[in-house]
């Protein structure tokens, strides 16, 4: 007896996703960089880049060093800004059949607010993802992400001003995720995701200086992996929105963990750089597991832990 | 001239023909992957997945060496950690995960001579620069300094002689050619010719040779080097900054670069 | 010329350690497990396994589990007790010519004090660290680390009662580790060590149930070095006491990254297991690069990283 | 009774004399180690170092399958997973990095007939037992029921019937021996015979057997397997509840329990 394929598609709110697998944001370019090497129109979703409103030069050289299983990164949120991405990035993006999701950051809520405004008046993107986390920009960007009470201000003050589904992306360097994840859930935000990198640095012991120019950075990687499953799992128990896993994903059998542990959609990042043809594996990976565990959806994998 | 051209890249499993110990600590890899042999341009690299678990994690960013019947390609590589290590245990029939070929290679001109000042591993992708203009041939003079520490580590002069090419030598320790740095040589050479200059190796060396082009009015080409993550333009880690106080990419506008467009430190 | 051989010794408060090395608790046992691997007289000193007031039989099994270049346990404090400790344990530990610092974990303060009495009134033991931070332990443990008023009562409740020098264990799982750091130091601790494990988890896909009985587990391993060094820096740049770094130390350059970044003193982990020589060559390689950077002792090497 | 006993343990590099296909997915290697050679018992293990980086980053456990002239030791491991492929690389001259012996083996009496139960790769560490039983031959009689999913993973049946051991096997499929549990094969046994059990397989069947021996009074020893950090009795991470409620350290206290002993679930 022949079985019918298993329906991968899942919702994030009011976004629908032919199946949960988007790539990370700052590990994919703007799409067109794997163009020659993934078929994009079979993934879930694409997430840019980190977005600023004025184009940012980002840190100075090095910027990335590779750690046991993992990769430490100090970019610097470099971007080409709002304006240049839509005359120049958006365009090729939008002749996809898949979702964009534009990742955004600001130095003060002002800015997040005018990101959203301006991202909401164009067409071809489908949601905002809120980067309240990146531990690279020294003014901003780290205070939304630790202190609950910020994290809802910002969330709040793009709920008003987009007329997107919002994702708020949270950092793991916090005492208490769950703490933020409602805060922000409460502010009105459609679906978290998480985990941004964990703050990190390495020195380079004959020279004695840090690895990086800006001396610490951001870990991401297999490396994380356990830590960012164990706060899905943590935030996915506490919070009723949508919940995207991401943090050290190289493989279906890592992106079904995540999947088990309550993430609705998985963001696949560093593996990216390792395996440019990871997320295609990882969604035919999804796939032969429900085909094989007699699942019909991947809805009905999510969250089925057994404790 | 000929644009340092982007070739379409790929991710391919290729079959390892040979892996050979050179001299020193640097092997060269001879593996068979036509789609990357056929469309390669001198100056681009290959990103080689060099183990089969997570350490280490990343890629690691090769130049090509040679390529020969548009079927193989070759790679000289030195062992200098866990990555080049681990690549050494790769056997004549094992398989090995590429993407390539990326970046931006160099763009030359055959009517004008050329001037190749290779320092160390820098012989790698000159090489197949010097390949493809002498095997064009159409005839302007070639020549190359080449630099090492010592006499072992001088690589492919044979070869380099053999394509007829004028080759002079220098080792730190003067146990081959003379006695001092391939700027040395360099210096007295501009001189009596004014060559475009080709240029790869340690970031001193390509510095130094940067600023006698830059003296002299010369063209200048070098190949720089950067910790690359993805080697595909999507991580920015790589970048390199430019006069102009542009951070760019290496993987992607480079690593062929101007010598004048780049800001040394 | 000869030289003359650096100077490995470094002092915390009133202990004086032959060299920077220590075993970190829970994963050196009692010493005497390594006993037939390592000159036990050649560390710097011995953390032994947390300690609790009565024996403790741990958490059920799967306690460990592999993760990409790390560990994840969940030994719930698997403990004889502090009087089997003193009868059973201490004999042995005694008659090496090191340091033995007893690692002690309580369900509350009172339990600390305790502990922190018992332990200052026999012969043999050379400072105790107060684990503040053990993510498996559901009550008390993990609330104390987390909270800098609680570390800090914790902290002055033993400083009170134990004759012995007091070095506090810090955990990860926090938003501002030096608030922690500072919060101890003002309560009388003599030192601090860091980091203790960060928590994590892993599922196994197949079955759908956590690899670990416990559900999470602390992760420990060359994964978790990038934090933990980040975290030793931030600290040793914020309080006047010594810190102790610890976490994916596996080699000799690791060591060398935490003293450069400010440690005076390091404990090495999961390493005795990967390699249970791993404590003798980081000694013997802390010298050949002291030696080969012309450095007179490891005092100067502290905190001699170049910004 | 020879005592289960602990021998003095060390960490040691060991030199590959053979790493080789024996079936299935079945390996056999076998390294020069006389410092473990000479002191190693029946039921004890060894933990391996089978990769060079940090990934996978612990010892993999194995028992000690053969000993041969007090220098050379075997061990038969099925490819399960990332550290078991990364072992089958290692060839011929390579070294290994090993710690052993570690833990308490089997006590057996030589006087009292044994029955060896082996399901699966349970046969590797019985190998053992039977070649010492069998070695010091003070004749009481010893048989082996064996159990694999098929013909092609039943293993050693040859060369334990060259012991003179009778061998009576099961597989899954019927493709050898009987069709069945090696359990199966038990049940009838234990009738007709006595004999101490000594026992290594897959949990379920070890359950099984220490029932079969409860129900009939026999005493049955079984070699337990759990995940093993260090294998030193120092990570506390291997333990394993007894029927007391202790929960006490495979690595250390076993692997090989009186399966009395052993709280069974
Ligand atoms: C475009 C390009 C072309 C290159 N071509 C050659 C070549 O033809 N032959 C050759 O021998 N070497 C070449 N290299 C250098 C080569 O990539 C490194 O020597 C190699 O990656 C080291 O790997 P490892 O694991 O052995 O070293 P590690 O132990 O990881 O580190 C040793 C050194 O190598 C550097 N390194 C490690 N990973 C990378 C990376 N992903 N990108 C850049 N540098 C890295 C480290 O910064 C460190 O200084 C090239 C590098 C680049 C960027
Ligand atoms: C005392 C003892 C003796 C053993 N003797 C043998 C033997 O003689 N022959 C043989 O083929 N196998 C033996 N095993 C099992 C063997 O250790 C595992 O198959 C091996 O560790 C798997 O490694 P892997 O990296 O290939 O698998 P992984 O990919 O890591 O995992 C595959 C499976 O192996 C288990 N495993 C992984 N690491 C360990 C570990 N450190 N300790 C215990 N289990 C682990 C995992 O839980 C998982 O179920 C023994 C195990 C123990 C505890
Ligand atoms: C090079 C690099 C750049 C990144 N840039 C961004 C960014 O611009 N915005 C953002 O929210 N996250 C950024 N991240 C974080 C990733 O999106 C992701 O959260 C993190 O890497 C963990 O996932 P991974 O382990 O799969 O990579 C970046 C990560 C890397 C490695
Ligand atoms: C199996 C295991 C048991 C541990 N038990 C304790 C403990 O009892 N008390 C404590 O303070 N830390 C304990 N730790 C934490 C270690 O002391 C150390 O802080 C941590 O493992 C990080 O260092 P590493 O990466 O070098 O292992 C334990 C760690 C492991 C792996
Ligand atoms: S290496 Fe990633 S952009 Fe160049
Ligand atoms: S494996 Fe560590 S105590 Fe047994």
């Amino acid at each position: 007896m022949k079985k019918t394929r298993p329906d991968l598609s899942v919702r994030i709110g009011l976004l629908r996703l032919q199946n949960p697998v988007l790539t990370a944001s700052g590990t994919f370019g703007y799409g067109q960089e794997y163009a020659g090497l993934v078929d994009l129109n079979r993934l879930g979703g694409i997430i840019v880049k980190g977005l600023s409103l004025q184009p940012r030069p980002g840190n100075m050289p090095p910027r990335t060093v590779e750690t046991p299983c993992g990769l430490l990164n100090a970019i610097g949120l470099q971007n080409v800004g709002v304006e240049n991405f839509i005359a120049d990035k958006l365009p090729f993006l939008r002749n996809l059949s898949i979702p964009v999701i534009v990742n955004i950051l600001g130095q003060d809520i002002k800015e997040y607010r005018k990101l959203a405004e301006r991202l909401s008046s164009v067409e071809g993107i489908a949601a905002l993802e809120v980067n309240i986390s990146c531990p690279n920009v020294k003014a901003g960007g780290v205070v939304f992400g630790t202190d609950y009470k910020a994290a809802a201000r910002v969330t709040r003050a793009v709920r008003a001003a987009a007329e997107l589904p919002i994702i708020v992306k949270l950092s793991p360097n916090v005492t208490d995720i769950v703490n933020i994840a409602r805060a922000v859930e409460e502010a009105g935000a459609d679906a978290v995701s998480l985990i941004n990198t964990l703050t990190g640095m390495a020195i380079d012991v004959e020279t004695r200086r840090p690895k990086l120019h800006n001396v610490t950075g951001g870990l991401s990687g297999p490396a994380i992996k356990p830590v960012a499953l164990r706060m899905v799992w943590q935030v996915a128990g506490a919070v009723k929105i949508p919940v995207i896993g991401c943090g050290g994903i190289m493989t279906a059998a890592d992106a079904l963990e995540f999947l088990i542990a309550g993430a609705c959609a998985v963001q696949v990042g560093t593996a990216n750089f390792v395996n440019p043809r990871a997320t295609m594996e990882i969604i035919s990976g999804i796939e032969e597991y429900l085909v094989r565990h007699n699942f019909k959806d991947v809805k009905s994998l999510v969250g089925s832990l057994i404790l | 001239m000929v644009r340092g051209a982007r070739s379409k890249m790929d991710q391919v499993t290729a079959t390892v023909l040979e892996n050979r110990f050179v001299a020193s600590s640097v092997y060269r890899l001879r593996i068979e992957a036509p789609a990357i042999a056929r469309v390669v341009r001198p100056g681009q690299f290959l990103m080689l997945r060099v183990g089969q678990t997570l350490d280490p994690l990343l890629r690691r960013p090769f130049s090509i060496h040679a390529v020969h019947d548009s079927r193989t390609v070759d790679i000289l590589y030195r062992v200098v950690g866990k990555g080049t290590n681990l690549l050494t245990a790769i056997k004549k029939g094992g398989k090995l995960d590429i993407v390539g070929p990326l970046g931006r290679g160099f763009s030359w001109r055959e009517d004008l001579p050329s001037l190749f000042v290779a320092g160390g591993m820098g012989i790698a992708p000159l090489f197949f620069l010097a390949q493809i203009i002498t095997q064009n041939g159409t005839g302007a003079k070639t020549s190359v300094l080449i630099g090492a520490r010592n006499k072992i580590e001088l690589l492919c002069v044979k070869e380099l002689k053999a394509m007829g090419l004028q080759v002079e030598a220098a080792t730190e320790d003067g146990s081959a050619g003379k006695r001092g740095l391939v700027t040395d040589l360099l210096t007295r050479k501009i001189i009596t010719s004014r060559p475009v200059l080709y240029t790869c190796g340690p970031y001193p060396m390509l510095r130094a040779v940067a600023h006698l082009a830059r003296e002299h009015g010369l063209s200048c080409q070098v190949s720089l080097e950067s910790f690359m993550a993805c080697g595909l333009g999507a991580c920015l880690g790589c970048v390199a900054e430019m006069r102009n106080g542009d951070l760019v990419r290496v993987c992607k506008e480079g690593p062929v670069f101007d010598a004048y467009e780049v800001a040394w430190k």
